[in-house]
């Protein structure tokens, strides 16, 4: 059947709710409005104020609610409107929850994922439209999830409820109407496992998010050219399925790494230095990047489209490094 | 209506109606193009708020300065935006105030005192109060007004910031704008107190609670709280009672709204009350509808010239990144 | 003295007593192997403060919650955390409470209910709270205390989780420990109000301020807040007065602070003052000096522990970081 | 003259205080106690309660305040106690001081500094010990700098204090008391020019801060045995001196990137990307990376020791690069 993202997300957190009750979830505007996406709609006259609760726009008290909750044993579900808000509640995400497993030598688990709409493209301006991976993944002790399609968020989102750490799970918001197939009944797809999108020779795609989709856009353009491009969807961030990224380079030897978000310090910095350090000998040309600006996202909607990479991007970006 | 009260005479209702019509017609056409997909992005409307921000820009002099929110084309207007820049702003052109970088959440115009709308909830409060530090270091008797929500006074930073303007005397007035919610949520569902003004106990300064839609109430709370930050005796927090019309953005429903909250806004519209009171004193039906024909060709001209605007150019995406050494910080 | 005022019999002070002079005992010597260069990094002591950390948690059950903050000695031995596997944390061995990754800052006990010290300024009062959800959640009776001081409540966050507490009468207690400084900075030169615990009004909650050298006092300030959290009537500010007799940290001089602060605190000193009641209760004094007998063996014995404890081993200094997935999640 | 960084870190805000009176500084315990490293003592005596002011423990607002200020033409130099503490001030650095210049089309200027001690070894486990230099370089709109030499503080802070955009300065903990010749006089040093601390011609250590100086004692050891290291203090991070990056890589085609902080999404990553996809054809060996381990800052000493890079992991680093 198919589904779109957001509903897929519901279901996963539905199916989770209802499978374990020390699941609940928490953030602004998810309870009587059912998120501002409308992922929650219907969930809080099912399962109580207790358990989907509308919190005050007060980001660092709820998060760190949430981490305190997750210490006696909740599983907590918390919702930043956008991932921009980091900005006002990073310490109970960052000193907090990813620190006290190990600052307590393990007497403590904190099983609390945070979710967030990411990205740009809704011509939200600067405070709005960030895609900020790389700043989590830069945490030690936060697991990092971007899906990019419904089956995989929906899987990925049940693996990381019940997963023990701290997880950062972002969603793309432009991806959030995208209808696709979902399995059937169950099933949870393990954090920390990439998935090929396409098969190819030539060159590696590396990317994750809505970044995917116009990877595989760009693979069809340079097909066409004679590319055959290989398109890895990492959905994981930490932990790192390395060993799917190595396969992928020692079969191609060329590698392109795709992010929307601020190209400067970004993930794919830290992919294109591990793939250099690691499988130099492998590579035939330096790993390549197309990423977002160094810059804020800008309102208007040619510059915020010249901002972030497009299909079009990826392709040339592909050819640079083949050398074509 | 206490001492000041004089100065509400037909001359100031001509101007705080003429600032209120020009709010409510800039959006009127705003939502009209984002409906029709002239605008991109999303907007957040003021309308029913007017008489708050007017009745609170009335209090200041140009020299005085305002911080606004994602809510904000009604605080800048009120306090002397022009139309045309704000309308190019929304539609994301060159010619707009942020020469289409910021939009709708972002108008600031510094020459008028609009140190700028803000997409963080809360973000402006600090930076308000850091204007406000500004006057006082520099022996200005300028005043800043930090404007936000009710569902803002639940972040942190007004906390923080309030003790420290409190604690310093800073030249500073709170304006809760209290239209009892943040987005969906009911502001009675997320705190434990009546009012949100109540929260002044807490840092031992003046805190009212007033009618938001009558622009000579805001306007005489407001000026209290300005005469008392200006001669140095610090904060106040002024919470005005209003209603948002729409929903939360421009298009959404307010399902989560019970039907009353609008029939009992409508019922006080802020304008009509202006309007009333006017011809009650003595001001010319025609009068005033020469202002509203006046605002209409205003409003309309600041549409064309928005709409005929040039976009940015793509090649500029990288401008007014850094003020110095631009390139190279951007660059790598 | 209300009610409750008949449990501080004799037993209950022999136990106050006994708690206090064991967090006096351990800091005193963890204070001459900091000087003697025996321990690494910072400790911050809570001596003089005794009566606040005890007082409150003989209102708490067993099965009730603390967090703490980075002068988290006292909380942590009040509420029952071992000297040995605390000082032995002090000492960066394996055979600490967090097997030398945590330290001072950082005492956690989950089974004794010490869900943290912290090294975060208010970092865990919204811990707390969650806690104190949890329990609510759960349907459990049980309570969380958020200790915390006088400079801490000046943090966004503060305001933040009173405000939900308040709203959903989670069941928690503020403790606001006022030593009157944050490091060098007198608290009423950073806020605008008398005391801390009014800040309660602006949740609609209650909040007292109490005399924190006497640990009876202090009981039944505590209790009471206790009792009503558990009855699910929510969240209180209870505020003790006490006195930081050493600086910020072991070693400071705390010149910016006048000499009276301290001959003052010294003058109200919690176990004297406790030690003066017992005998007048008619406890012997020998019963008395056997106490600080056993308690001075049991910090010999704490520290012994932890000098002959080994150190971890470098090789697992990835250990702990991950629940599942560690090394991959770490190497990558 | 010989002067600690501290002392030269409060020469620089004394004369720029001096020689404008709308620089001012603002933070927890830098007033009446004159910081808690010594840095502004006498300050306050000498300028007064209303440029040297005493904040409550409310970084997100005075930080806020901080920038509200120079939006007003103020010049602030913003102290947080510890970089760590970034987490309950984020908002005010990253959404409002970086992006506002940007999102108002240049209306707003923002000469602001903030300044914090970071690093590691001084035993003060994970909430007080991290290098967050690499959060602070993926925020477009911040210029950030990381001095290693009392000289360099003096005449980097001066710059940073002098110019328009907000600047992240980050000074070294257990650097403060480092006693060094510092030039008499006025003097600046630019943002965004490299040093070379010592020439050579077999490998490149590109780094900053407190690492500078076990890059040094690295080099020295490397020399005993025949390798001859450059060694390059970056000294600002954003805008990078890519000249000199570019420079020293042509000259000894192998590099080592070293750096206290985390390793995953660290400064270096975005620095091994770089040199590699610009200067493939220059190296002889992928670039490496010496660097902090992707864990939270131990307490224990032993544990601490083996979590950051020392001189001999430089070393290690250094041979394992050039394959000896
Ligand atoms: C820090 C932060 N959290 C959440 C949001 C999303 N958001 C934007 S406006 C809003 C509601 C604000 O309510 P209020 O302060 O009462 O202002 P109003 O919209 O009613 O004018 C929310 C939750 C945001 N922009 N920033
Ligand atoms: C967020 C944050 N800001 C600053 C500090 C540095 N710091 C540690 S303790 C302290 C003073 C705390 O004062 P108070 O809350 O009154 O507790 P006390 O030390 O008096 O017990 C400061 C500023 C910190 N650890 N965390
Ligand atoms: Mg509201
Ligand atoms: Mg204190």
């Amino acid at each position: 059947m198919k589904t779109s993202i957001s509903k897929a997300i519901g279901q996963a957190l539905h199916e989770e709710m209802v499978r374990d009750e020390n699941v609940f979830i928490l953030g602004e505007d998810m309870g009587v409005m059912g998120n501002v996406f409308g992922i929650t709609r219907g969930f809080r006259d099912e399962f109580g104020a207790k358990r989907v609760i509308d919190t005050p726009i007060s980001e660092s008290g709820f998060t760190g609610i949430a981490v305190g909750a997750a210490m006696r044993g909740l599983r907590p579900v918390v919702e930043w409107m956008y991932d921009d808000f980091i900005t006002v509640c990073l310490d109970p995400v960052m000193n907090q929850a990813a620190k006290l497993r190990y600052m307590t030598g393990g007497q403590i688990t904190i099983p609390v994922v945070f979710r967030a709409p990411i990205g740009a493209g809704r011509r939200n301006a600067g405070q709005h439209s960030q895609c900020l991976e790389a700043l989590f993944t830069h945490i030690p002790g936060l697991k990092v999830v971007c899906p990019s399609t419904a089956a995989d968020a929906k899987g990925l989102l049940k693996a990381a409820i019940r997963d023990d750490d701290p997880v950062v799970f972002l969603e793309h918001k432009l991806l959030y109407a995208k209808q696709e197939e979902i399995p059937d009944g169950e099933y949870i797809i393990p954090l920390g496992k990439a998935d090929v999108k396409r098969p190819g020779k030539d060159v590696t795609i590396i990317t994750w998010s809505r970044q995917v989709y116009f990877a595989l856009e760009a693979a069809q353009t340079l097909a066409a050219e004679g590319i055959d491009a290989e398109v890895l969807d990492l959905r994981t961030l930490v932990p790192l399925d390395w060993d799917a990224v190595r396969e992928s380079v020692c079969k191609t030897h060329n590698v392109v790494i795709v992010e929307e978000g601020v190209k400067r310090g970004g993930v794919g910095a830290e992919l294109s230095a591990q793939i250099t350090e690691d499988l130099f000998d492998e590579l035939d040309a330096p790993v390549g990047r197309v990423a977002g600006m160094n810059v804020v996202s800008p309102f208007s909607p040619v510059l915020e489209d010249a901002e972030f990479p497009h299909p079009e991007d990826i392709v040339a970006g592909v050819k640079k490094t083949l050398g074509r | 209506m206490k001492k000041g009260a004089e100065k509400c005479d037909a001359q100031w209702y001509l101007e705080a109606y003429t600032r209120m019509v020009r709010i409510r017609d800039f959006e009127t056409k705003a939502a009209d193009c984002f409906t029709k997909s002239e605008l991109a992005g999303n907007i957040h409307l003021y309308m029913g708020e007017e008489a708050s921000g007017v009745g609170t820009c009335l209090a200041l002099k140009d020299t005085d300065y305002i911080t606004s929110t994602h809510r904000g084309h009604g605080h800048c207007i009120a306090k002397g935006a022009k139309t045309d820049k704000m309308m190019a702003e929304l539609f994301g052109k060159e010619t707009g105030y942020c020469k289409g970088r910021g939009g709708s959440m972002h108008i600031v115009d510094v020459q008028k005192g609009i140190l700028g709308a803000n997409g963080i909830v809360a973000g402006g409060i600090a930076l308000a109060a850091g204007s406000a530090m500004a006057s006082q270091y520099k022996g200005e008797d300028s005043v800043t007004v930090a404007f936000f929500g009710d569902a803002a006074s639940n972040q942190g930073v007004f906390h923080e910031t309030v003790n420290m303007a409190a604690t310093w005397k800073l030249p500073i007035v709170f304006l809760i704008e209290n239209n009892q919610y943040g987005v969906s949520t009911e502001i009675h569902r997320v705190t434990n107190t009546d009012t949100m003004a109540v929260r002044a106990q807490a840092y031992n300064i003046p805190g009212v609670t007033v009618d938001g839609t009558d622009v000579e109430v805001v306007y005489h709370a407001v000026s209290e709280a300005v005469a008392r930050a200006r001669k140095g005796d610090g904060p106040s927090i002024v919470e005005t009672m209003v209603y948002r019309y729409q929903g939360h953005y421009c298009g959404d429903p307010a399902v989560y709204r019970p039907k009353e909250y609008l029939a009992e806004g409508k019922s006080k519209d802020p304008i009509d009350k202006a309007k009333k009171k006017m011809l009650k004193m003595g001001i010319k039906e025609s009068e005033i509808d020469a202002i509203d024909a006046k605002i209409a060709q205003e409003i309309e001209g600041a549409y064309q010239f928005a709409k005929n605007s040039p976009d940015p150019d793509p090649a500029a995406v990288i401008d007014y990144m850094y003020s110095s050494d631009n390139e190279r910080s951007v660059l790598r």
